[in-house]
């Protein structure tokens, strides 16, 4: 993009009085609205990165693609918690506790011998922890990164509480291994309800007032407040989204194993985040798209699924995942533009300073 | 048309006994207001006088200690939706947009169409666009926020109250940010919706401009009501005079003997964006005035002499008792003297958390410092002093800054510079949103520089004050300067043809 | 000044102070307390032991606690630096201080201590160099630089340390250390002071503690002061990891053994304290004393629960509570003394 | 017929394995149980990818879908969660592919989706400890501290049952005062037994259990720096490492239990391959949870691995 021509607001303001101010920016060609419309995304970070990992995937390691369900449920694995945790860092609020309700939730249902029960149960508490969350945030006012760290503390406690810090079995394992199974051609519950959560949340949060509100709470909460957006309302509603779906994502998890364990989700929590962000979501609220974390997730679940196959010890895995994660961070282009820009310009200002005239 | 008369007219909006405290300090202080069908109603008052936070009462965003508001007779329950729904629109001080969220979606925030709890998107972008041409601007709906100019995200908003077609419309200070001509179709168009039987509420610290539309005047003093009149009975004079609460000497038209020196900053070929090709200097001792208008480039102009942002091409020079300096990036701008003042107080030139002193001693942290260890003895005598020199009220420098007035919020960034005695200072936009006084006061400062030999780069879209200070104005207009006027040839009409591009005048 | 005397006098003809809407500020005990939360409920906690639980008082027990405060208090000391310069946290210290601990044991085996210190020095500064540059060059965010430089961190040195558990003499110098104790003060608590009024002093009385303060309340007003904000965010993420190099170093000693499992849960405990001691995550606002005594509360609070026989998930679930409440305090008598 | 590969010589064979592991090169243990895995694995001529859940349950059982994706030979399986590996069994077994387990064995119930087990008892190992600290109190009536694993983690469960079953069948005199976990880290267990000596009052204990060697380390240094001579206490763990060892030497130690990682990690590759050539295999092959005291702990048959 070059800098120094077209200003949007060419057309100008030859006369400014009369009836109408010409200062909106001219629509130009197909060319430049799709640049403005690109511009305008959030994704480009996280499509860049996941064009990478699966151009390297495909020539590296193709089972990733051709054993796709298996990297679909690890997309899933990855991605759930991460698609609730969207909601609440939308708007500018964190939710720390997202792995222990996990745990929470699933040792709930495994405790409860009827399964429909169970489930019942374990989703009601992640409703009920989103609810307790939103209350120390809203009504007594603290910062939901305190509120939130202190239930990750808590709720882990009383998974190990409930569980009597053991696993605790399924009493139908069956059901279990069951809901394991392909359903829908390839595809396991797991993957099918990762999808359905996804949909529902992008339809809530780009067509449902209340959800796009959410953009409104994050991006300047003053003023959806003076707007009218009952805001109290929009942060109970979302962080009861991200406690319903981690309470989800801990029902999978228990399913599948069929059993709860109480120490369940130690890398949900940062993979979550990391799935987020890569995918563009600012943490300080007011923009990215679950559009974005599922790319997070995609790209995060096809590196992670490459990396297993690959057979690389685990050690190294770990390193070539931190490095990627950083390459990514740090080459965000507003960013990168911005500290190249500076440099040039330091520069600049070293080779002629001090020349006395 | 009703006639607008204040005794006829059918009253719409009547708040009594208003009463709201922060902390200890009361804010409003049994304030009543009552304001009619048609009627232009200004509220003035000098900063910190309450006059937003009285509206902001009004519009169910804050609730009173005291006092009820009754729209159309029935007493608002609180609650901004609540106050919405009565028919109240207000348009903010400080711009209430999402930046993140398109035109069309910020106009509609809070109310959109819709069903079954869907955003209907196609009937949201029509009443958006029906509320933008309503007003006359025309503006991308699909734009972000984040990507406009101050003045036209102020006409956004002022759509936005419009789209709820309010029967209260109450401005806070609307035209602190827009140009002379944009000011002037804001003006019409209110006494357009007035005509058409809105009442509104128009605050502004701009004199002229209630005098040339308003109906009514309330006068608020330290949160207290001094008076409310009809326009017609009263003059500026009396006006300022109410609200200070002492005779202020204005000493508007001085004209300051200039003496220009040697040059001292020298600015050739800058590019960046928004800026094209542009050669400037300053000397010493000499005002230079920046003019155009919102959205010509002249803060990215400034920022790109500054190294505040970066610049694509160009060179920046700065000849201090002999020796220059080149100027690349922002902090070789500060270390050969240059001091800059931004155009966004409050995020880009204060720490709003932190006491006045911490950001007076800011940019002065080495001189108050030996071997990287803070010496705060002098640190509380510097900063004192400099208070003293500013005129900072009240002189309590270990207070948040965030606490204090816009005005005062301005002095303290001034100071921040004055302490390194720059040899060049940069003000953009140095008196927006300032009280009277609090103005004249950042004036004499300007002038005192000046005359005690540094260079002084003005921003203003303020025209009488760009021509009361400056020695020469360059007018820029898309990024470029359109025209050089000194002082003896500047006067609003010239300057606002360059702006507008009508002629073209070389230097 | 030379400016002032004639700017004064000008100014003067202004006139009359007139009031910006500013009251004398008055005492009120609820805003006390509210500024002052930790030190009361440390207080509180530890008048409540001394009454109620038994051989809190002893002086092995007061031992113990210094024990449980010094590795953690280090680190997070150094970690609020990050947080007040608005950067969240440095979740990279448990990769920090493990190989921290890993190296002084491993290499102080081979070369000698002062060897040791020299290379834990230098990968602390790399540590810090690197996430600094990430985030303050890049502007790259630092919840997820740091989470990537932990796995990069951990993946090194397991793949070099072999995840092997290392340990000391049992008269080497690092054992000395761990053994030392002035009184009940072990001496790992007296480095834990000393670090704390040393990093007490950067932070409150030296022109970098001071920029990192102001680029934690406003980066770009900070930046426009002039100030080299890189340089700040770089120097904040090196004192961090500097502080969980001494960290790795109090927790190997008094064990006298390394490996690279030994700090699992620093990143979030050190938070903790930090938030219990009223450092806003926000930035700009906090302090390392109060740091200090959030990890005072927590060491207690720990401490007391296991004397009191009770089992890990109740001290889990008391801990997050205790972070709820006390924050909560804060907040409501916050709001009730603005009433 | 003369084609069959064993005609050929099964050393030529090579087969794919996959190894589900829940720790590696992160972990002492693992560090050590891997080289000879490896190697054996080498000279067996098992092709191994070897993957390390870290404790994680959900990690493990997605890479046991991508095992099973890859349809290897067969499986080796550490369980993460013992209780959560039945459906990684159930799909390995549907899509053919055998599994023998190493290190801490599956559930009795899930014992039928395997091959074969070798590895330690983990239980057993509690037993052994147990009786050592039966025999130490010889009826008499004594109180002792209790050191467990990291909470929640199979091992440390698996071992806290077999010590205090056995306590109670064996040796009820022996009464357990308190008990905390101290995280398999010997810092943790310090401050941890520290701290119980203030509750339970020093006087009142007569003896210390800890789960694993590096964590009695920490209990023997606690007592110590509480001017307290460990011994005349009744201590015993399990493990008999580098820490440990030495310890039952000088006598602070009074017993622990031999767990040989090299044993572990051989046997493993040992067991799949026969497994994999059909020939003779022990469905439970145990390693001899060899009791290590002052008697026997210079011995070379218990030389401290890890
Ligand atoms: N949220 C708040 N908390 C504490 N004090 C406040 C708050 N809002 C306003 N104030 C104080 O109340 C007084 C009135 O402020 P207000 O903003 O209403 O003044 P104003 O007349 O609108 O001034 P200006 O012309 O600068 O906009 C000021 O002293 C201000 O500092
Ligand atoms: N009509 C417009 N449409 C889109 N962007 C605009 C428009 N007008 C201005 N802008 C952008 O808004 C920003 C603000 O303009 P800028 O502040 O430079 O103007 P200025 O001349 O400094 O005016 P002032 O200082 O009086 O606000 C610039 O980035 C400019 O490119
Ligand atoms: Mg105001
Ligand atoms: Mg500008």
């Amino acid at each position: 993009m070059s800098q120094q021509t077209d200003t949007p607001q060419g057309g100008g303001a030859p006369e400014a009085t009369p009836q109408t101010m010409q200062l909106g920016a001219a629509r130009g060609g197909f060319l430049s609205q799709l640049r403005v419309t690109l511009a305008r995304r959030t994704e480009g970070r996280g499509l860049a990165l996941l064009t990478v990992v699966v151009i390297a995937a495909a020539i590296l390691e193709p089972v990733v693609f051709t054993s796709y369900q298996v990297t679909l449920g690890r997309v899933a694995l990855i991605g759930l918690v991460a698609l609730g945790l969207t909601a609440v860092i939308l708007m500018g609020e964190l939710d720390l506790s997202v792995a222990s309700t996990l745990a929470v939730s699933g040792v709930v249902m495994a405790s409860i011998p009827d399964i429909w029960l169970g489930v019942l149960a374990a989703l009601a508490t992640g409703l009920i922890i989103g609810a307790i969350n939103a209350f120390f945030v809203v009504v007594v006012g603290i910062n939901s990164f305190i509120a939130t760290l202190g239930m990750l503390f808590a709720l882990r406690g009383l998974a190990f509480v409930l569980s009597d810090e053991e696993p605790v079995r399924l009493s139908n394992i069956d059901a279990g291994i069951a809901f394991g199974t392909p359903l829908l051609g390839p595809l396991t519950p797991r993957v099918l309800l990762f999808i359905a959560a996804f949909i529902a949340l992008q339809i809530f949060l780009s067509r449902v007032k209340a959800g796009r509100e959410f953009y409104a709470v994050g991006g300047n909460r003053q003023a959806a407040m003076d707007a009218g957006i009952p805001v109290r309302r929009r942060i109970f509603t979302g962080f009861m989204i991200s406690g319903f779906v981690a309470a989800l994502a801990g029902v999978i998890n228990t399913l599948e194993r069929t059993a709860a364990d109480p120490t369940a989700g130690s890398t949900v929590l940062l993979a979550s985040f990391a799935a987020a962000i890569i995918g563009g979501v600012l943490l300080n609220g007011g923009r990215g798209s679950v559009l974005g974390t599922l790319i997070g997730a995609l790209a995060l679940g096809i590196l992670q699924v490459s990396l297993t196959l690959s057979g690389v010890q685990v050690d190294i895995q770990d390193i070539f995942i931190g490095v990627i994660l950083l390459l990514a961070v740090i080459t965000d282009p507003a960013n990168l533009r911005a500290a190249l820009a500076g440099v040039r310009s330091s520069f600049r200002s070293r080779e002629k300073a001090q020349t006395p005239v | 048309m009703t006639p607008v008369t204040s005794e006829s007219a059918q009253t719409v909006i009547e708040a009594s006994g208003i009463v709201k405290r922060f902390g200890g300090a009361v804010a409003v202080d049994d304030v009543s207001l009552c304001v009619a069908e048609g009627e232009i109603h200004a509220v003035v008052g000098e900063n910190g006088a309450g006059k937003s936070t009285l509206m902001r009462i009004l519009a169910g965003i804050l609730t009173p200690d005291a006092g009820t508001v009754t729209v159309g007779g029935a007493t608002l329950e609180g609650g901004a939706k609540s106050a919405i729904d009565a028919g109240i629109a207000l348009v903010h001080q400080e711009l209430s947009l999402v930046p993140e969220m398109t035109v069309a979606e910020n106009i509609m925030l809070g109310s959109p169409p819709t069903a079954l709890g869907f955003t209907k998107s196609k009937e949201l972008k029509r009443i958006a666009a029906a509320a933008l041409e309503e007003i006359g601007v025309s503006v991308d709906l699909d734009e972000p926020i984040a990507r406009l100019s101050v003045s036209l995200r102020q006409f956004v908003e002022i759509a936005r109250a419009v789209a709820r077609s309010p029967r209260v419309l109450i401005l806070d200070e609307p035209t602190a940010t827009l140009t002379p001509a944009e000011t002037d179709y804001l003006l019409t168009m209110l006494q357009r919706l007035a005509a058409k039987g809105m009442a509104i509420i128009y605050i502004s610290h701009r004199i002229p401009e209630v005098f040339s539309i308003c109906t009514d005047v309330t006068i608020l003093r330290d949160g207290k009501l001094v008076e409310t009149t009809a326009i017609s009975e009263t003059t500026s004079s009396a006006v300022i005079d109410a609200m200070v609460g002492r005779e202020l000497k204005l000493d508007l038209q001085v004209t300051r003997e200039s003496h220009p020196g040697e040059v001292v900053l020298s600015a050739t070929g800058i590019r960046a964006v928004g800026v094209h090709d542009v050669d400037l200097t300053v000397r010493a001792g000499e005002i230079v005035g920046l003019g155009g208008l919102v959205g010509a480039g002249r803060t990215e102009l400034v920022r790109a002499i500054v190294g505040a942002d970066p610049r694509s091409a160009g060179q920046v020079t700065m000849t201090v008792d002999g020796v220059t300096t080149t100027i690349g990036g922002y902090q070789s701008a500060v270390k050969a003297g240059i001091g800059y003042v931004p155009e966004e107080r409050r995020t880009d030139g204060l720490a709003l958390t932190m006491t006045v002193s911490d950001n007076v001693a800011l940019p002065n942290r080495r001189a108050l410092s030996t071997a990287g260890v803070l010496a705060f003895g002098a640190i509380t005598k510097f900063v004192r002093n400099l208070a003293d020199v500013v005129g900072l009220r009240p002189p309590e420098i270990q207070r948040e800054v965030g606490q204090y007035s816009g005005g005062n919020q301005q002095k303290v960034v001034i100071a921040k510079w004055l302490g390194r005695k720059p040899k060049l200072i940069i003000l953009d936009e140095p008196t927006r949103g300032v009280d009277v006084g609090a103005k004249a006061e950042i004036h004499r400062l300007v002038r005192e520089l000046a005359d005690e030999g540094a260079a002084v780069l003005v921003v203003s879209s303020d025209l009488p004050e760009l021509l009361e200070l400056s020695d020469v104005i360059h007018v820029v207009r898309d990024g470029r300067i359109q025209g050089t006027l000194p002082r003896a040839e500047a006067d609003e009409k010239t300057v606002m043809s360059l702006a507008s591009g009508e002629t073209m005048v070389s230097a | 000044m030379a400016t002032k005397e004639s700017l004064t006098e000008a100014i003067a003809v202004a006139g009359s102070p007139a009031s910006g809407g500013i009251e004398k500020k008055k005492f009120s005990p609820l805003l006390w307390i509210a500024e002052n939360g930790v030190i009361v409920f440390t207080i509180a906690l530890i008048l409540f032991a001394v009454i109620f639980v038994n051989g809190f008082a002893s002086l092995p027990n007061i031992t113990d606690v210094f024990y449980r405060a010094a590795p953690i208090g280090i680190v997070a000391v150094g970690m609020t630096f990050v947080v007040i310069s608005a950067n969240y946290l440095d979740l990279s210290v448990v990769a920090q201080v493990a190989t921290a601990a890993v190296i002084m044991i491993g290499i102080s085996n081979e070369y000698g201590l002062l060897a040791g210190f020299a290379v834990a020095t230098l990968v602390a500064m790399l540590y810090g160099i690197v996430n600094g540059v990430a985030v303050g060059f890049f502007k790259a965010n630092a919840v997820i630089v740091t989470l990537s430089t932990t796995f990069i961190g951990l993946g090194v040195l397991r793949w070099l340390s072999g995840g092997s558990i290392f340990f000391g003499p049992e008269d080497g110098p690092i054992r000395a250390f761990g053994q030392a104790s002035l009184g009940p003060v072990p001496a790992s608590a007296l480095l834990l002071i000393v670090i704390t009024v040393i990093l007490w002093f950067v932070l409150n009385r030296t022109t970098f503690g001071f920029a990192v303060r102001a680029y934690g309340s406003n980066k770009e007003a900070t930046r426009l002061a002039g100030v080299n904000t890189t340089l700040v965010v770089i120097g904040a993420f090196v004192i961090t990891a500097l502080a969980a190099m001494i960290g790795g170093f109090a927790l190997a000693a008094f064990s006298n053994t390394a490996v690279s499992s030994m700090s699992d849960g620093y990143e979030f405990r050190a938070l903790a304290a930090i938030i219990i001691g009223g450092t806003s995550v926000f930035g700009g606002k906090g302090s390392v004393l109060r740091t200090l005594l959030g990890v005072i509360f927590v060491s207690v609070l720990t401490n007391i629960l296991v004397l009191s026989g009770i089992g890990f998930g109740f001290q889990q679930m008391a801990i997050g509570a205790l972070i709820v409440v006390a924050v909560s305090v804060d907040a409501l008598a916050r709001r009730a003394a603005k009433k | 017929d003369a084609e069959t590969p064993d005609a050929g010589g099964s050393g030529e064979e090579t087969f794919e394995v996959y190894a589900l592991l829940p720790q590696g090169t992160d972990q002492p243990y693992g560090t050590t149980y891997l080289p000879p895995f490896e190697e054996t694995a080498e000279e067996l001529g098992l092709n191994l990818t070897i993957t390390n859940s870290q404790y994680d349950a959900d990690a493990q059982a997605s890479e046991c879908e991508v095992a099973v994706a890859a349809a290897p030979d067969l499986i080796i399986l550490w369980p993460a969660v013992g209780d959560t590996v039945r459906p990684c069994l159930a799909a390995a077994s549907a899509a053919g592919i055998p599994v023998t387990v190493t290190n801490s064995d599956v559930n009795p119930e899930d014992k039928d989706l395997t091959e074969a087990y070798s590895g330690p008892d983990t239980y057993g190992q509690g037993v052994s400890s147990a009786e050592i600290m039966c025999d130490l109190a010889d009826g008499e009536e004594i109180g002792i501290l209790v050191v467990n694993g990291l909470t929640g983690n199979s091992t440390a469960i698996n071992r806290n049952a077999g010590f205090v079953d056995t306590v109670e069948a064996n040796c009820p005199n022996v009464t357990i005062l308190a008990e905390q976990p101290g995280n398999w880290n010997k810092d943790d267990s310090q401050i941890a037994v520290s701290e119980m000596l203030t509750a339970v009052g020093p006087e009142n204990v007569d003896g210390i259990y800890a789960a694993d060697d590096t964590m009695v380390a920490g209990a023997i240094d606690a007592l110590k720096a509480r001017d307290i001579d460990p011994e005349p206490l009744y201590i015993t763990s399990i493990g008999n490492t580098f820490l440990g060892n030495p310890l039952v030497v000088s006598g602070e130690l009074d017993g622990t239990v031999f767990q040989s990682s090299s044993w572990d990690g051989e046997n493993a590759a040992r067991l799949a391959h026969a497994v994999l050539t059909g020939a003779d295999y022990e469905e439970n092959l145990f390693m001899p949870s060899v009791k290590v005291t002052a008697e026997n702990a210079d011995d070379p048959s218990v030389a401290p691995e890890w």
